[in-house]
């Protein structure tokens, strides 16, 4: 994590550095179906983390050589919008934008029914707008809106959130001075339904229990971010409905 | 190499629907030949950019952001801060996008903006010097088009210049004029961008033999040929651009200028309101 | 336009930089079929400007998908070589590049009779071998030839010419230094023989009148180059004839 | 774009095969689960890298080496050398790598590797300031797959380590902190390269039910999903990476966590023997 | 990658006459197999080029340019200019050029070219420094193929030489040796570029058993191979490059360096005259 | 070649800088068969150049436009590692990289009977492991042994040696200080059983008498070259037979 200069205490008296306590989200804002030409939209965010997911498909592949006879491909692209960081970013993709793009298709592909869609391809386009810490665990839960929202058939939502170690302590949702300053960043992303984790990883140190602390913690905390997906899908099918 | 692009498919049925409406001065959406659709400008969208606006005109979203970055004047304007112009179609945008580089028109409609912004002097850059002729602000102004609906230029030009008129410029904690060191804080932004006059553009379709405003996407599937007129709050064209692959005869040029500077004041004010708030 | 330091006067006694009056153009040549391979080829000078084009097609489109059932494309790539600047030009196409690529396209397309040549494709090489103002419209007014001269059928030539405000004045065919120090540069093409301008662009400050009077001139200047293109054309064909 | 792969083809008769063996603790190639195939680690093989690892696990062959030059520290760190790792999946080492740029698979190892290098701070890499703040000792750690046959993770690593842990630094003749010209004579090395403690990844396959280490190229077609963990010699998790379109139980991951801890001592003690020697 | 190009379809009937009239030392466009076709050199065609030609050779036909920039010298030769070439194959030149960055065709050319001015010393780059170690000129030397019709790369050295030859340096202005500010006004060119010798290459092909020179682009079409020899003004062999599918003999070799040597005087003196004119 | 400073004496009492008499070539080390997935594979090494050679092949064309109806296409691709030189290695492929791809292709089309695959390509892939003058032709070395050990029929080897000129000596098999600073390198390879130089380059200057010499030195090198090539492959030959 680096930048020891000036690193700022992270914890006082039990509360982070935004006053929350270790085991408390973010507020967490949830829209579904931005969009107009998009088969699925949604902008969620966690703080000021603010990511648009939007979704094709299932549709025709171009070029057709990388279409699969028994299912949907699945293409997925994690970008960073230019002046969605402190430092502007350059838009060329940045190798930690192949890889992102990688582990979060593959914490989307256990969810997504493609099977159903054989000769198809399914394309999730999720853009940062702001970066404050857990982008990929909210570009996560927003994608799996935009899927539910192009009604794409799935076995269950998945939501993501990154816990963290700062000061000695394990927190929930961090951000990015806690990012940056901490011991350690660990996204977790999983389908709370049924109990499966699609998606983990590690960026800094910890011992056995603090691992297995940080995993229930997560799993705690998608649990909670998973009820607000389901919300937020509801009141988009009512208004929806209303308006009908 | 720039290639013919395939045209999208209109069926004849609309075809004649759009130009039916229009023969009697109206539009398939009831507008009027010279109104736009509803406009909204959100301004200061996006905490970490200096400046930003997200606008919507009718069912097209573009989302533009300025960061603001120390760095080396060109050497042929010492004194003054550098702009730069970048557009990007998302590819969430349209079905027809897709990832990778901006395209030509991607690259066309960034260059448009440029110019409109360069050419009138819309941004004061001779206030972004800090050191003479070493170290100057660097204003990068960076264009998503989110959702394509349509007349991306006009959207994209209300939040080129709503982001830029809302930005306001990090502290400058220290200068070292002997090593060019420059430390900013960025976690307090003061000063507002210096700006001299708001600008915007006015895109006019060709239609058969009609001239439209604001085209949306079904309009466009079937013009000729646009034209962007860029006009600046004081009146004066800074800047055009023929686009598409038609043409226009001189009169529809001269016809078109006349309508672009008619419209142009109610897009200024709605600007003006967007960057006070 | 930029560079205010030493700035020069461009307008004494009522002349130009370059000892033109404002309405004159600069000497131009021009020469249909400079090369062997090509299908059509000119170059043409706008006094130091030159402009190489050259066409090939109607010809087989690879890739194939490119093909269009009702028509030829129209593929038109315009380049300055690195040596026609006064700084050497990177080889790398710039942005400018690619926007002159497609707005000369755009300048082209409704001459050409592509709908008698459909599933083929034409393509149109603009190389400038040295830059002095007014590079897109001489280009224009060679490829144009070069078109003419590759046999392709068209509507009307097409012919081209940058105007501009220099020290307040309107002027016709303005060169680097004009473009550079002046108020504005407004490059016009058009097809003038059926009066169809294809072409139109301003970099600059104009007011509604100076516009009218600028885009007169333009299209004077543009029928005087409209008839030197005849005259090359005709030029080309008496001395093929000659040699047969 | 990142893109579904295609699936490699495995026989029914291969895949129950596999399972059937699993079932009864045992692996196709004799192996129980929770062993490595034989390894070897040979240092020092390229004379012209400062470091340099050639490492087989199995029939997989990968070659690691490290270049020292002389650049400048990040700004955020002025006073630390600064470490680039980068992969590539050669050509020759299967019939399906094709010659380019690293892809995502080649990208994401050398991400896996760099952050399991840089969190336990495995390089000390605060002594390798030249100039403060000037000139610094850039690490350039190069991974090339050459023969693929599974894992291709842990053989990375294990170069990688080995690489770093041999390199010695060429001899710094002159240094004038005033212009930051350094001159070095890289006929002559001198000290080994800081290393502050050894590290390794094991990765866990799930097929089916089954956890087991060091998947070979049949068992990782028809693993479900696999996970890596990085361990320090002291015995911390200094990273983690989910990879693979299937998904781990909450039990699954932390069986896995407990297996790569038993297993990692014996890995570090390879390479301890290896860069002793 | 580098992949066995297309075979140019060349008909059976062709490919006998040409063999054919071989056989009676001649060529199908009646020259002797040692001559070369017309040659045209015209210099200073690009006025804002410090030094440029245009060369005919036959119908095949290249232009090459000379830009002098300010920069800084290899740190290996910190007293010495620059010298950069490149090449292009202009999509104009040829059906069968596709527009983008140079192939290995082109890159070849471009290597032997500049191979042939390294070694004999063509460019006195000893006079090119400004301020030693830190400023010198920049030879931009750039050479795009124009029309195809065979024996690019002898066309390719004729208008490089040429160009260099004619080239005139800009005046400088001033000169800073502190902070190696130099100032340059390009609108004043004063001496010319220095040359030390002047060098040509002379391409054989070899068609069945026959070695000819300068083939045009239907004996290139049936060569085995080409074998190109660099020769300076004073007599030696300053660079070589075998070329295409096919081999050469020993006793060929020898061959066809001795004719190399036998036709280069004539290509020096037309380069002479028309840079002394 | 440049780099005139503290150039060292290249020729003492009549040896070379590495002890070598003029006409002595370095120790020589070939192993064949070195990879598990690759259809032929070698390893050679001339002093401290080391290099890998890996065969794929007759192969499947992707993309199948590629392809000849009369002969395999061969595809070649030398590429130094990024630690394989005393400054590090950018891995984008260099100028010199591409054009050495070409000429190693273009000596070894010669010896492979490419026109008994048709619709097929053989790849070929050459990574310098170290570099130390030389690389080209000890790759076109390697690379023979690897199209013999993947069993794709050849009129012959190809040996390949680089001679040069140092203080005016013509020596045999130079390494890269004697690259750096002699008068010239000229790379050659060879058939040696048809008598047939597939390659040759000249990096330098020399009278004709001495291009006479090189290449006569050089061919006479590459006849040992040979021997110990057919020796490497008797060997693999055998301890494969053994193992059996």
């Amino acid at each position: 994590m680096g930048l020891d200069k000036e690193r700022p205490q992270l914890i006082v008296n039990g509360r982070r550095i935004d006053g929350r306590a270790p085991d408390e989200l973010r507020p967490i804002e949830m829209e579904v179906g931005v969009l107009k030409n998009a088969d699925g939209s949604a902008i969620v965010s966690f703080g000021n983390t603010r990511v648009l997911a939007a979704v094709y498909g299932p549709r025709e592949v171009m070029p057709k050589h990388v279409a699969m006879v028994d299912r949907a491909v699945i293409r997925c692209r994690y970008r960073m919008l230019s002046f969605s960081t402190e430092e502007r970013k350059s838009p060329a993709p940045s190798r930690r934008e192949i890889e992102l793009s990688k582990v979060i298709r593959e914490a989307l592909e256990p969810a997504i029914m493609s099977e159903l869609f054989p000769r198809t391809a399914i394309d999730i386009f999720i853009e940062v707008l702001n970066a404050d810490g857990g982008t990929r665990t909210t570009g996560i839960t927003a994608a799996a809106l935009a899927l539910a929202d192009a009604g794409i058939p799935m076995r269950d939502l998945v939501a993501g959130v990154a816990v963290g170690k700062v000061d000695g302590v394990i927190v929930l949702d961090i951000n990015k001075v806690e990012d940056m300053y901490g011991e350690a960043d660990m996204p977790v992303a999983a389908m709370p339904g049924v109990g499966r984790i699609t998606l983990l990883q590690l960026n800094g140190v910890l011992s056995r229990d603090e691992f297995s602390q940080a995993l229930a913690l997560a799993l705690r905390g998608i649990r909670k971010i998973y009820e607000l997906q389901k919300e937020a899908l509801r009141r988009k099918y009512v208004s929806t409905t209303e308006e009908v | 190499m720039s290639i013919t692009p395939e045209q999208p498919v209109v069926p004849k049925l609309k075809y004649n629907a759009i130009l039916n409406v229009l023969s009697k001065g109206q539009r398939i959406d009831k507008r009027s030949v010279y109104s736009y659709r509803p406009i909204t400008v959100k301004t200061n969208v996006i905490p970490n950019a200096e400046g930003s606006a997200l606008v919507s005109v009718g069912s097209t979203q573009v989302i533009a952001g300025v960061k603001l970055e120390i760095g080396q004047p060109y050497a042929d304007t010492p004194n003054e801060g550098v702009l730069i112009v970048n557009a990007e179609f998302l590819p969430a945008a349209s079905p027809t996008f897709e990832p990778g580089p901006p395209d030509e028109n991607a690259i066309e409609l960034a260059r448009v903006v440029d110019r409109s912004l360069r050419e009138p002097k819309v941004i004061a850059l001779d206030k972004l010097c800090i050191i003479p002729g070493k170290r100057v602000w660097i204003v990068w102004l960076d264009i998503y088009v989110m959702d394509h609906d349509g007349n991306l230029l006009d959207a994209s030009m209300l939040a080129a210049m709503a982001a830029l008129a809302s930005a306001r410029i990090p502290r400058i904690v220290s200068v070292d004029p002997n090593t060019g060191d420059v430390k900013v804080n960025r976690s307090v932004r003061e000063d507002r961008l210096p700006i001299n006059k708001l600008v915007c553009t006015v895109t006019i379709a060709k239609i058969g033999r009609y001239l439209i405003v604001d085209p949306n996407l079904e309009e466009e599937a079937i013009a000729n040929a646009k034209l962007a007129v860029s006009i600046s709050e004081d009146g004066l064209i800074v800047g055009m651009q023929k686009m598409g692959m038609g043409y226009f005869t001189e009169d529809e040029v001269k016809s078109a200028v006349g309508i672009a500077m008619n419209v142009a004041p109610k897009l200024i004010e709605t600007l003006r309101k967007a960057v006070q708030s």
